[in-house]
């Protein structure tokens, strides 16, 4: 499927969702009540079987901290950037994908370690890297006197 | 039958297996002056680095004693790990002008990462990377250098 | 008469206990550990504790500036330092939608390819010890010297390349780079066959291998395994056949495909891979077009504000940059995807009912550098 | 026969006159153990050092290195020196091992090859002791080693260790059969187990020769199990350095790892040494069939230095295994013993036991 049938095809399907072409992939962000769901309809969904996550990674912004999944098809060789935001920072939940693509547990093992997201329903959430005398490091507002010189 | 020459066939072939094997190590073995080890300190003198080796941050001076340095401090702010830190002190040439000159270009081998970005952004390629090798020292404080040879000053037409 | 009562294996089972195999383990190649539970010499659970090299290396790069960032993607996958230096570079030029030279395609290409064989030689050499074939080792790193002499000549670095900027490459190629490039593939393509003497086609080797830790194709693309470990699963991952990237679309190769997905298939799939880097740099040695070796860029570099995404593929699977940029100096935000972190999770899902020295085969097939994993 | 010159005999029969005319005979029997225990002492430390250097050396041409160069011209004193580092070494005993068994483990392994030692003959009229069992005592004494494995292995309370001992305890266990029926096979061939004879049935030709298949095949035999049973790769499960760390000696410190590490190479000599004179007609210099010249000149090489050429032989072999071949799995080591070289040793205790019978042996 082209980018455009993508983004024609979810913007159908989900319209309150954003969905727009991004500098290289198509981009989606979803609300995170109705993330899982989505996910699910990607991997299910015969057309776009989204059933490679590429890369999780989450990120930090000023109201919300934001969940990015790069997804691929192996089949149809698309790919897809998803979006999701946390309500906002200090009760930064949302669902887990690692039921869908199980190598997501280890990728939201360590955005749980690095940012604090925590994902509810994941089999075994643990602190992936550090140990728990540590904040989350990739906040935005993370400060360590200890470990980190700043010039 | 077949299940027994299948057996034996079996053994001939891991045999076999294992000879073609050893054949590999006995040719090495057999070939000593094939030898890659090399016996370090005692061939110091016939080691030839490759002239691009980024062995550590040099400034090359030449016979007068002058540098190319200006102080200008775009080497360290492209230091990824701090470990080049500037100092430079003002003074007042010939003509009467204020001028600020390099004082001293300290460089923190003990930080640095060879990443040749202070050599490469150098506007007036003052410092190169040098083909010392052997950073062994005693103490930590040795790895911190003063590039800038003392009572040196700028060459003549290096702009500011 | 009594009677007799039969009593299967199940019944006799005895304790199991856990046996921690790192973080200082010959056979995990760094500080990985392993917390093994073991009934006997039977592997029941593997749970991965990774992090005792973790340097916060995305952290520290939203203090850097671009050009900074290059040199410490060279410390994650140091086995395939040049790879991660052009993925960084891609995504810049990406952003800034640079176009770089050909030439600068061409020995891009040519570094990413030495550097997998560089990768690979030193995995075939060191899981052959991991599997009691010390002298492999040596004839490994013997051969990898050659091509760290060539990196050495031409970019001043044998492991930390450092070597692609972005818009180009830091140097020229030095004069002698072609000539030795060929030489080095002439006397290779002699010794390589000697790889398969000594261990592919051994009969413990093979015994020790074959059918052991068997990945599905399922499986792999679930756990997002890729590089030759995917391949050999029957995974087609290979992003230089996919989203080719710098001169690989003028190029011809295959993509090497495996079906087993057993340790055998991942060994024999990294020796097929290195005859086809020969093939890849043999195309390319000679036709390396003459021009600039750099665009120029800013003196500071700006990515405009956006998300950015560059795929490459590494010596152990799909690298992948995920710049987020709001328009400073400094990302905002910079992940890395390394091909490790997803590939050591799916031990304990094929390493199960297996035996300890399975695991380390399976271990040493996985081909796992651990600040790859670690970050 | 030339060779006869180098015989042994006179010299000992000499000390023996010189004591027993002079002393009573109870201190003579005292004195001439005394002699024979440090002799054993000193050629096994000396010989064990010697092994280790070998094999440095012989491992680092395989892999293209130069091996130990610093120490002593050619790396010659890096041994003596390791050595007395072990000797100088703190002996760390880990808080919660079970001292007893743990401090008995070493030494119940460095006795095995003093015992076997001392029926090996180097030349003749050099044995310590001549039994009319030889070759029996060696197998039941080369056993007990096991039993100092397996002890540390348990006392060390280290799970690697305990790993590691218990993969030794079924390798040895196993291999003693492959070794002990090979050995048969030659017995069979020889009619008699003392040794001193096997080496002197052997003038006519070397028991390999001379029983030509089954023999082959029951050296063949011999050296892969003796490989196993000397705890080396590719059978060195026991310390398998990739997966059990040291194995069974991972506890072990100083000089008490010392007597691990020595063992291991005695172990190496006494198996080659076994092999040298069930095989390889022990110190009978080579003959080929009527060249009489060639004999002679053969002949003029003393007994002992041809022993010890055959003894190095077959340790290079062995280190030639060793440092070619990937390690086995546990599972795949009982397989070779009990599917294949059971099979194969039964099948070759026939075929002599028919041969001799029929007499087609030379």
């Amino acid at each position: 499927m082209t980018n455009e049938q993508l983004i024609e095809k979810l913007s159908s399907a989900y319209p309150d969702a954003v969905v727009k072409q991004g500098n290289q992939y198509p981009e989606i962000t979803v609300a995170h009540d109705k993330m899982h769901a989505f996910m699910q309809y990607l991997k299910s969904d015969s057309t776009m079987a989204f059933d490679y996550l590429v890369c999780e990674s989450g990120v930090d912004y000023p109201a919300f901290i934001q969940v990015v999944y790069h997804l691929e098809s192996t089949t149809h060789q698309h790919f897809l950037v998803v979006k999701a935001n946390t309500e906002n920072r200090e009760t930064a939940v949302l669902d887990t994908v690692s039921d869908i693509w199980p190598t997501a547990e280890f990728h939201e093992d360590e955005i749980f370690d690095l940012l604090g997201i925590t994902f509810t329903n994941h089999p075994h959430l643990r602190r992936l890297f550090l140990d728990e005398t540590w904040g989350f490091p990739l906040r935005k507002d993370f400060h360590d006197d200890i470990h980190v010189v700043e010039r | 039958m077949k299940s027994t020459i299948n057996y034996i066939a079996e053994i001939f072939r891991a045999i076999w297996s294992l000879l073609t094997g050893m054949k590999v190590t006995a040719k090495y073995f057999f070939t000593p002056w094939n030898n890659v080890t090399q016996q370090y300190p005692e061939n110091r003198d016939t080691l030839v680095m490759f002239d691009r080796f980024r062995g550590e941050v040099i400034m090359p001076h030449n016979e007068n004693n002058e540098h190319k340095c200006t102080g200008c401090g775009i080497c360290e702010i492209n230091c990824p790990n701090g470990s080049i830190e500037i100092i430079s002190k003002s003074i007042v040439n010939e003509e009467g002008k204020k001028k600020r000159i390099i004082d001293q270009h300290i460089y923190h081998l003990a930080m640095c990462t060879f990443c040749n970005l202070c050599v490469k952004t150098c506007p007036s390629e003052a410092i190169v990377m040098g083909q010392k090798f052997e950073h062994a020292y005693w103490n930590r404080t040795s790895m911190t250098k003063v590039l800038n040879q003392p009572g040196s000053k700028i060459m003549e037409g290096i702009k500011e | 008469m009594a009677e007799i009562k039969i009593i299967t294996t199940d019944e006799i089972k005895t304790d199991e206990y856990l046996v921690n195999m790192g973080p200082q383990h010959p056979s995990t190649h760094g500080v990985l550990r392993l917390l093994v539970k073991l009934e006997g010499e039977i592997v029941h659970n593997v749970e991965p504790h990774v992090g005792y090299i973790h340097s916060g290396i995305e952290k520290m790069t939203e203090a850097l500036s671009y050009p900074q960032i290059i040199h410490l993607t060279d410390r994650m996958d140091y086995l395939s330092a040049h790879m991660n230096n052009e993925a960084v570079c891609l995504c810049i030029e990406n952003a800034l939608q640079v176009e770089v030279p050909e030439r600068v395609k061409y020995i891009r290409t040519i570094f990413d390819e030495l550097q997998r064989l560089a990768s690979h030689q030193l995995w075939w050499c060191a899981s052959g010890m991991d599997l009691g074939a010390l002298t492999a080792f040596f004839y490994g790193l013997r051969d990898r010297e050659d091509i760290l002499d060539i990196f050495e000549e031409t970019c001043g670095a044998r492991l930390t390349l450092n070597y692609s900027v972005p818009g180009g490459v830091m140097f020229d190629i030095h004069p002698n780079f072609q000539s030795k490039v060929k030489a080095f593939i002439k006397k290779f393509r002699k010794t390589l066959p000697e790889y398969d003497k000594l261990l592919t086609g051994n009969i413990i080797f093979q015994n020790r291998t074959k059918g052991v830790g068997v990945l599905s194709k399922e499986d792999a693309i679930a756990f997002g395994v890729t590089g030759p470990t995917g391949r050999a699963s029957g995974f087609s991952c290979d992003v230089r056949k996919h989203h080719p990237y710098s001169a690989y679309p003028y190029i011809k190769f295959d993509e090497k495909l495996g079906t087993d997905g057993d340790s055998f298939m991942r060994w024999k799939l990294r020796m097929d891979e290195m005859w086809e880097s020969l093939n890849i740099i043999e195309q390319l040695i000679d036709n390396i077009p003459e021009g600039d070796i750099a665009v120029k860029m800013k003196g500071v570099i700006k990515l405009p504000e956006g998300e950015f995404y560059q795929r490459v593929e590494t010596g152990r699977g799909e690298f992948g940059v995920y710049i987020v940029s709001d328009g400073k100096k400094n990302p905002y935000r910079v992940k890395f995807r390394s091909p490790g972190f997803s590939n050591l999770f799916t031990i304990n899902h094929i390493a199960k009912n297996w035996k300890i020295a399975d695991l380390v085969a399976i271990m040493a097939t996985f081909d796992l550098v651990i600040p790859d994993i670690d970050r | 026969m030339a060779f006869e010159k180098y015989d042994f005999t006179p010299l000992t029969q000499a000390i023996h006159k010189a004591l027993i005319e002079n002393v009573s005979p109870l201190l003579t029997t005292i004195i001439e153990w005394t002699i024979i225990g440090v002799l054993f002492l000193l050629f096994i430390a000396i010989f064990g050092l010697l092994l280790v250097y070998v094999e440095r050396k012989v491992c680092a041409a395989f892999q293209q290195r130069l091996g130990p160069m610093r120490v002593g011209p050619w790396g010659l004193l890096q041994t003596i020196a390791d050595f007395v580092k072990l000797l100088m070494k703190e002996l760390i005993t880990p808080k919660s091992v079970d001292k007893f068994l743990y401090n008995l483990a070493p030494f119940i392994v460095i006795i095995v090859p003093f015992l076997t030692i001392s029926v090996i003959p180097f030349a003749p009229g050099l044995q310590a002791l001549d039994f009319d069992i030889g070759i029996f005592f060696v197998t039941a004494v080369s056993s007990v080693g096991v039993i100092g494995v397996l002890l540390a292995g348990w006392a060390s309370n280290n799970k690697y260790s305990l790993i590691g001992g218990m993969r030794s305890g079924a390798q040895i266990v196993s291999y003693e059969l492959s070794v002990g029926m090979s050995l048969i096979t030659m017995v069979i061939l020889a009619g008699t187990m003392q040794i001193s004879e096997i080496v002197e049935l052997q003038r006519g030709g070397w028991f390999l020769f001379k029983g030509h298949i089954p023999a082959v095949l029951a050296f063949f035999v011999f050296v892969v199990a003796g490989t196993a049973e000397t705890n080396r790769g590719p059978f060195d499960l026991a310390e398998a350095e990739s997966e059990l760390t040291a194995g069974f000696h991972t506890e072990y410190s100083g000089i008490k790892f010392a007597f691990f590490f020595l063992a291991e190479y005695i172990n190496l000599f006494i198996v080659s040494a076994m092999a040298t004179i069930v095989f390889l007609g022990g110190w009978m210099p080579f003959h080929f069939g009527d060249w009489a010249a060639f004999n002679n000149v053969m002949d003029f090489i003393p007994g002992l230095v041809w022993f010890f050429i055959k003894v190095f032989g077959i340790i290079f072999l062995i280190m030639w295994f060793k440092w070619t071949f990937p390690r086995l799995r546990i599972d795949q080591i009982l397989t070779l013993e009990w599917k294949y070289l059971l099979p194969i040793n039964l099948f070759n205790i026939l075929l002599m036991a028919t041969m001799v019978l029929l007499g087609w042996h030379w």
